[in-house]
């Protein structure tokens, strides 16, 4: 007769769980993007042989390096619409100031997490401490950082830097076992998404986690909440690093590299099941997302849709990967109490 | 009586009133700095000027407030934008005859746009931000597809109206306006409207209370559309041509967004006022025609609008904080 | 005839049942009072009859008609209207804006903002509540101000029938007793009631029939006369209480003072002076707005006090933050347990290690395993250590803030409306490991409106009256002296 | 319709439809395929001042008696060939003004808008205190219209780069056109690739007209040719570029590839380099990255001009004008290409400028050469 359950400590069985998992939006996405990839190999099956295949992965990697700097403001209940004006800026600071000259390499690398530390912790300390809307702030410091980029350059930055300083993003590790060819710009994904995972787990990443659901909470459980939104921005901001340095390897220095890459980033982890307002979502669902989206893109250049129509297609995959299981979920939701508000 | 002194006092300590206070001094300093350089900042050209480049983003804006309001965004506008131009040049196509055409052609595919939108922000509940930008993808898609630069041709009477001036006023401008007014109408004196600041407020709240949230989310994204268009309109008028990159050229979603948080508005929804919004239009404005005047680097331009956001955002927070009322004085210990 | 017949209603939230097979009918003019444990589904039961949920199978019968909700406004249309447990108000719009929220008054078709204030103001008047401005920001008012806007607002809509979840959770005395007339009034106009509270007091005042529900089970349903405190309570726990307050063990030692204030103060409250020793509970009295919560948050370093000193364990030190506190081993067990007190989100896990993930990080793997122990021993009521702590019942929520502050092991605990919103099952259960912490040596300062419960569990209790500490009363002082000294009335202790 | 125009579809391999293409116009292509080869009238040796024969403009009436304001509507500085440009311009200024021509030279910057390039020619026109008008136009058709309401002010109008749909300007100052361009560049390819050959070609971005042009003109010479083509729209992005080639090397044949903007030639030829494949035809443009890379990798490479000492004409027009003399009305410059053989004294000719610099900006004799063009 009795209907409510005690308190268990054990959990449920792993393969409820997957499978559970498999049914919320940061688990769906693990399955289209094995559709997708499916579709890819059909199309090019040149990409089934691995060292083709980590080529793909390689380049992908900027993208997926930004979704996960995304993902941990996101989480965090914050956005950062910064990252493409770092990008820009590292790339052009990396280009201009290197040079040709390879001994420069390690003081202006050093000077590039200088210039992502401040304006992470500038991003932080204005949503946190000055309470300016993330939004508003990034957006904000996005406008100052990129227009002294540009202004610095006049407008059309160009010069790569030089070519040892490009290996990480072009270069790799040829005749790797198993994977014939594997680019570095894989090697600092992987150590990143290992990183995340890691911290995602800690004490750090759980009351990340915490403070997006309720920061009131977490401030009186003796956390600092300034200080960990603010390095959810400054990690945010060495992502962004990170990612331009493998770009300007990959691609060399150009105004618009990394142009609309903190809205891929946001779609993605979004994508990825990650609630926007925080406290929701797993770091691995936000990197398979944004993997996702770059498999769709190449896979519509695969297909030959018309190259104008790339936006539209975009858009729609994104609205029905969103709205199809939302639609499915909303008949749940309405059930279920008042979704979390906002703590105003 | 109580209460309206009490509203009174809200008002003048408002928000809104900050943000006017900020544009005063912004145009007072923009005199100054004008004169320095030997220039003058209040000549009719150049106030005709800025008010010019208040309308189209002001007409943006109007929309965009409605949806902050709501807690939504709409990143589609600068797309809407681009396509109520093209539909209305390619009807009107320089033809006299066609000018209603036109104008309905626009005016329509731009609410529908928005209707769209709103369907998918109220009904199927994807999140504001995503379903606009899904949104704009796809009509960027479409303008990219079918458009190759500058197209059709605006019929006459539409030029001459975006040319028509009473003094140095455009009539463009008054239209903004107007519109405003009837915004301003609909939020304060019909259901819907109030309920926007309902469902932007606490959406379980205004469910429970027994609004149907769908309306005013479907209703403000719709508005929004329809000002962008018309908007579009304006643009055509001021062009002669449709454009598919006019909307994206002028950065519309993101400076209408920032205009309206520059005007007071509150991003998570529930808190704004249209007048908040024109201030932040007019500060925008005016701070570009000073640093146009002043010859100023372009992108010196964007570091200054930049951190002009982040002050006043960051002002109206400080003044924002609900604080108890104190008992006791302070002392440090 | 009965006004409102519940026919065999049941409903489960993801596969488990939270109301089954509910039969109730509620007469025309009576005050049916709805009773029952934390998560025994009361509150479930209010909205489906206000149309927040559908319920799985069952019917509901106004008079003839048969009654499916989609939405609130058919619950509201069909004559039923609600005060939910949480606060339904918007605090950026006016009292009257809310209380008209969704079916704004139009002439000529627009809404008239005249005629809506002008409404809400009669409306006011005729409940006899002078205090609140019907052009007011909801925002400005005090949280009792708000419970009577929430209040107005159900009435308004002319129901015939009105659920009432909790209403005076939030209320000091006076002012349930403003409730207590209005309800009679309503009854006198025919108005039926449906009222969940866990004030036995107010159940027998107010009641003619009750209904005991036990995990989502209808236990029975009788009238008032028939059931005493005792009965009552035996039916919802399903044992006997014997008593109600854990008495302390004769045997038990008051130790050294831990926590001590001299002359402490901030904007809020002034001149505190007070001493706490391990092994002792210490009450603290006042009305609402006394100030009692500013003060366990001066102590706590969330409104840190800025004139004064105070002392742990001897030492002076200077509380700016919670992690501060927490670091001299104070735990402060908030009053709004879902505004502070949780991560609705998280798991039970989670939240339950998030002071220990907070402040010491580096213990997170021991306290990872006494958590669960620990959510044993409090006899948690909940699917998993995963569960989100969201569908928890308010007493289950509570218990787990309980639990994030354990684990931190504190000398001091800051307890401040703890039994807020909690069964008598639940409430026992804590009486009775304060007890048992105050044993271990722990001391505790307990904020409490409910002044027998106060009575029942303080060794000396300390009385708060416009932020100045008015009085120390013994522990076995009665209600009136302690109201005398909290209302300035009668100050007849001195302070 | 949908899907009627610009792109091709790879996987059937339908070639072009170049006559499909709405931008382009076989009349403007044959004249400028006349005109890359034409005389022009004037110094070799100061292309800048060179001309071909036609109408010239009366300048009695726009002699001035003292030194003139000027005022200068630019579409945007976002490119290095805008760059190149405007600083030429700038150090033409400076010889302008010690003569006592110019006094002043008021430059607004629209960034691409096409509505700031209306407004900043409006408040020009509102404020009412310019000798001459300057107009780099965003995009012809949109800014007609203020095009016009600037001529009526009876001051002298140039116009340079892209047109201005209408003619009401006094000099219209440009180098022979993005059809020339596009012919140069894609007739190499013909040239080079075999029948049946696979093109990628590499668009910066659709409906600015000086892409469009080029872009008509190379699908006229490809589809002629019977190449197959497959174009893709970049935005410029290196990244993309570069991720675009990748999949196009990882599933067939490239034969070649041509861009309609120089910056995208280099992350190209790196995609082939980066896949182990040989590097084939990439054509570019004179922008100094990329006939250092041409250079470097010893590739089959091809360098249509876009003459970017235009920028200096048209302020050369106005000093001509402020001083009665007479000028073309449609002052059109040549726009001579660098193909291999030239490629070294490109190069050589510009030691020490940055990469984004472009070969024929025509400011060798100018003060401050070569400092000014070297700084970022
Ligand atoms: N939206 C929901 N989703 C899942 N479970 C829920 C939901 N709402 C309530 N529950 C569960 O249903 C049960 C009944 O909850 P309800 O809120 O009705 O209890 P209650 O009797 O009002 O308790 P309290 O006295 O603590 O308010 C609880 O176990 C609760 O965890
Ligand atoms: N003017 C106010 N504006 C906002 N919040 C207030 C205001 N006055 C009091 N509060 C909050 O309302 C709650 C009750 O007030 P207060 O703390 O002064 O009284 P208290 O003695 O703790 O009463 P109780 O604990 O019974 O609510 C507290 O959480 C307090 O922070
Ligand atoms: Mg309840
Ligand atoms: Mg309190």
């Amino acid at each position: 007769m009795t209907t409510t359950t005690r308190f268990t400590t054990e959990r449920r069985p792993l393969l409820a769980r997957v499978g559970r998992g498999l049914r919320t939006p940061g688990g769906a996405i693990f399955v289209l993007l094995a559709i997708l990839l499916v579709g890819l190999f059909l199309y090019n099956p040149s990409l089934g042989d691995p060292g083709q295949f980590m080529r793909f992965l390689g380049r992908t990697a900027p993208i997926l390096i930004v979704a996960l700097g995304q993902y941990f403001v996101i989480v965090s209940g914050e956005i950062d619409l910064s990252m493409a004006a770092i990008i820009a800026a590292q790339v052009v600071l990396a280009g201009n100031l290197i040079g040709q000259d390879a001994s420069r390499i390690l003081p202006v690398v050093l000077l590039m997490a200088l210039l992502a530390l401040v304006v992470g912790l500038l991003n932080g300390v204005l949503t946190t401490l000055f309470r300016v809307p993330s939004f508003i702030a990034t957006l904000g410091t996005a406008l100052v950082v990129s227009g002294i980029t540009f202004y610095a350059t006049g407008g059309a930055p160009s010069g790569n830097p030089v070519d040892s300083f490009r290996e990480i993003g072009r270069g790799g590790i040829d005749k790797v076992p198993v994977f014939g060819f594997v680019p570095y710009s894989t090697i600092v994904l992987a150590v990143l998404v290992v990183l995340a995972l890691v911290l995602m787990r800690r004490p750090f990443g759980r009351m990340l986690l915490a403070v997006g659901d309720n920061a009131r909470m977490t401030a009186l459980a003796g956390a600092s909440v300034w200080w960990l939104r603010t390095r959810a921005f400054i990690l945010s901001a060495f992502a962004s690093t990170i990612a331009a340095i493998v770009l300007v390897g990959y691609a060399g220095v150009s105004p618009v590299v990394g142009q609309g890459y903190q809205f891929i980033a946001i779609t993605a982890v979004i994508l990825g099941g990650v609630v926007l307002g925080g406290g929701r979502g797993w770091v691995l669902s936000a990197i398979a997302a944004a993997f996702a989206l770059e498999v769709l893109f190449s896979l519509l250049d695969f297909i030959g849709v018309q190259s104008t129509w790339r936006p539209a297609v975009q858009g729609v995959i994104i609205l029905v990967a969103l709205g199809v299981p939302l639609l499915r979920f909303t008949r749940r939701r309405s059930q279920t109490l008042r979704s979390n508000r906002p703590n105003k | 009586m109580n209460g309206r002194t009490a509203a009174v006092r809200r008002t003048l300590g408002s928000t809104t009133a900050t943000v006017y206070a900020i544009f005063v001094v912004v145009a007072i300093a923009g005199a100054i700095l004008a004169a320095t350089a030997g220039s003058a900042f209040f000549t009719e050209g150049n106030l005709e000027s800025l008010l010019t480049a208040t309308t189209v983003l002001g007409l943006v804006a109007i929309g965009q407030t409605l949806v902050v309001l709501l807690g939504s965004l709409d990143l589609s506008v600068p797309f809407v934008v681009s396509l109520s131009s093209v539909l209305a040049a390619g009807v009107m196509l320089g033809s006299a005859d066609n000018l209603v055409a036109g104008i309905l052609t626009a005016v329509v595919a731009s609410t529908l746009i928005g209707l769209v939108n709103g369907l998918l922000v109220g009904l199927v509940k994807i999140n504001g931000f995503i379903a606009t930008l899904g949104i704009g993808l796809i009509v960027s898609g479409y303008l990219f597809t079918n458009y190759q630069g500058s197209t059709g041709q605006a019929s006459p009477q539409l030029v001459a109206f975006g040319g028509l001036t009473l003094g140095f006023v455009p009539v463009t401008t008054i239209l903004m306006f107007a519109c405003l007014a009837i915004v301003m109408v609909l939020l304060t004196r019909t259901r819907t409207g109030m309920h926007v600041f309902a469902v932007g407020g606490d959406p379980e709240v205004a469910r429970m209370s027994g609004v149907r949230n769908a309306v005013p989310v479907i209703v403000a994204h719709a508005l929004s559309g329809l000002f962008a268009g018309l908007a579009g309109l304006v643009v055509v008028a001021r062009l002669g041509v449709g454009s598919p990159q006019v909307g994206s050229q002028g950065g519309y979603d993101l400076l209408s967004i920032a205009a309206v948080v520059l005007g007071g508005a509150v991003l998570a929804g529930g808190r704004g006022s249209l007048w908040g919004s024109l201030g932040g239009i007019l500060i925008f404005a005016t701070i570009d025609s000073i640093l146009g005047i002043l010859q100023v680097n372009p992108y010196l331009k964007d570091v200054v609008r930049g951190v002009i956001i982040i002050v006043a955002v960051a002002v109206y927070a400080r003044r924002s904080v609900p604080r108890r009322p104190a008992r006791f004085g302070g002392g440090a210990r | 005839m009965p006004a409102l017949s519940i026919r065999s209603l049941s409903k489960s939230f993801f596969g488990y049942p939270v109301l089954s097979d509910i039969d109730i009918d509620l007469e025309v003019g009576e005050v049916h009072g709805l009773v029952g444990e934390n998560g025994a589904g009361k509150s479930t039961l209010m909205k489906i009859l206000a149309g927040v949920y559908a319920p799985d199978s069952g019917s509901i019968h106004l008079g003839e008609t048969d009654l499916r909700f989609t939405h609130p406004t058919q619950a509201h249309a069909a004559g039923i209207s609600t005060v939910f447990q949480e606060f339904n108000l918007l605090p950026d719009r006016s009292v009257a804006q809310n209380i008209y929220l969704g079916r704004e008054p139009r002439v000529r078709g627009f809404v008239s903002s005249a005629l809506m204030n002008r409404n809400a103001q009669a409306l006011f008047d005729s409940l006899g509540v002078t205090t609140i401005s019907a052009s007011a920001r909801v925002g400005d008012l005090s949280v009792a101000q708000q419970q009577i806007v929430e209040i107005a607002k159900a009435l308004s809509y002319d129901a015939r029938v009105i659920s009432m979840d909790e209403p005076t959770a939030a209320l000091a005395d006076h002012e349930v007793a403003l409730l207590y007339g209005i309800i009679r009034t309503l009854t006198s106009r025919g108005v039926t009631i449906l009222y969940v509270s866990h004030r036995l007091r107010e159940i027998f005042d107010l009641c003619d029939r009750i209904s005991v529900l036990k995990d989502g089970v209808l236990v029975t349903t009788r009238a008032a006369a028939e059931l005493d405190e005792q009965e009552l309570v035996r039916l919802m726990v399903g044992r006997p209480l014997s008593t109600f307050f854990a008495t302390a063990d004769a045997d038990a030692v008051v130790g050294d003072v831990v926590l001590s204030l001299q002359s402490a103060g901030n904007a809020w409250v002034d001149d505190i002076s007070l001493e706490l020793r391990s092994g002792e509970i210490v009450g603290m009295a006042g009305l609402q707005g006394a100030g009692r919560t500013e003060v366990l948050e001066g102590i706590a370093g969330s409104a840190p006090f800025t004139r004064g000193t105070v002392e742990v364990a001897g030492k002076t030190v200077r509380i700016r933050s919670p992690r501060r506190a927490i670091q001299l081993g104070i735990a402060h067990i908030t009053e709004d347990r879902k505004a502070t007190g949780l991560a609705l989100g998280q798991s039970v896990l989670d939240n339950a290690l998030s002071v220990v993930r907070a402040t010491t990080p580096r213990r997170v793997g021991a306290a990872r395993r006494r958590a669960l122990t620990m959510l044993q021993d409090l006899e948690l009521s909940a699917r998993g250590p995963d569960q989100e702590v969201r569908y928890l019942s308010g007493g289950n929520q509570q218990k787990v803030v309980l639990a994030k502050w354990l684990l931190t092991e504190p000398r001091v605990l800051l307890l401040d409306e703890p039994t807020r919103g909690i069964d008598v099952g639940a409430k026992q259960a804590l009486y009775v490991l304060m007890r048992t912490l105050a044993a271990a040596g722990h001391a505790i300062l307990m904020v409490s409106s409910e002044l027998p419960e106060l009575i029942g569990m303080a060794d000396r209790i300390l009385v708060l009256r416009d932020g100045r500490l008015v009085a120390e009363l013994p522990a076995a002082s009665d209600e009136e002296t302690i109201l005398a000294a909290a209302s300035g009335i009668d100050t007849g202790v001195a302070a | 319709a949908p899907g009627s125009n610009t792109g091709t579809t790879p996987n059937t391999g339908t070639g072009s439809t170049a006559s499909a293409n709405p931008s382009f116009d076989q009349k403007t292509f044959d004249t400028e395929n006349a005109q890359r080869t034409a005389t022009f009238t004037g110094d070799p040796a100061t292309p800048w001042l060179q001309y071909l024969p036609g109408a010239m403009v009366d300048a009695s009436k726009t002699k001035l008696d003292h030194p003139g304001k000027v005022c200068f509507s630019n579409a945007a500085l976002s490119n290095t060939w805008r760059q190149t440009g405007w600083i030429t311009m700038q150090q033409q200024l400076k010889v302008l003004q010690s003569q006592g021509v110019i006094s002043k030279l008021e430059a607004r910057n629209a960034q691409d808008s096409d509505d700031t390039q209306v407004a900043d020619i409006d408040y020009f026109i509102n404020e009412n205190n310019c000798d001459a008008y300057i107009i780099a136009p965003n995009s012809p058709k949109a800014t007609a219209g203020a095009v016009e309401r600037a001529c009526a002010t009876g001051k002298p109008v140039i116009i340079f780069d892209r047109g201005a749909g209408t003619d009401c300007e006094t000099s219209f100052v440009h180098s022979v056109g993005g059809y020339a361009w596009g012919i140069d560049s894609a007739s190499f390819i013909a040239a080079n690739v075999k029948k049946g050959g696979h093109v990628v070609a590499l668009r910066t971005a659709p409906g600015v007209d000086v892409f469009e042009q080029r872009w008509a003109a190379a699908q006229h010479i490809f589809e002629k040719a019977g190449l197959k083509v497959t174009d893709y729209l970049t935005g410029a992005d290196p990244a993309k570029i570069k991720s675009t080639l990748s999949d196009e090397i990882a599933k067939g044949t490239v034969d070649a590839v041509w861009v309609d903007l120089g910056d995208q030639a280099v992350p190209a030829v790196e995609a082939f380099e980066d896949a182990g494949k040989p590097i084939p035809v990439v054509t570019g443009e004179d922008v100094l990255s990329y006939l250092r890379a041409w250079k470097a990798k010893g590739f089959k490479g091809f360098a249509p001009v876009y003459s970017a000492y235009q920028w200096r004409t048209a302020l050369i027009a106005v000093g001509d004008l402020f001083q009665g003399k007479e000028i073309p009305k449609d002052w059109v410059l040549p726009q001579v290409p660098v193909p291999a053989d030239k490629l070294d004294a490109a190069i050589n000719a510009n030691k020490g400028m940055p990469d984004g610099h472009y070969a024929s900006f025509g400011g060798e004799d100018l003060p401050g050469y070569p400092t000014a063009w070297q700084k970022p």
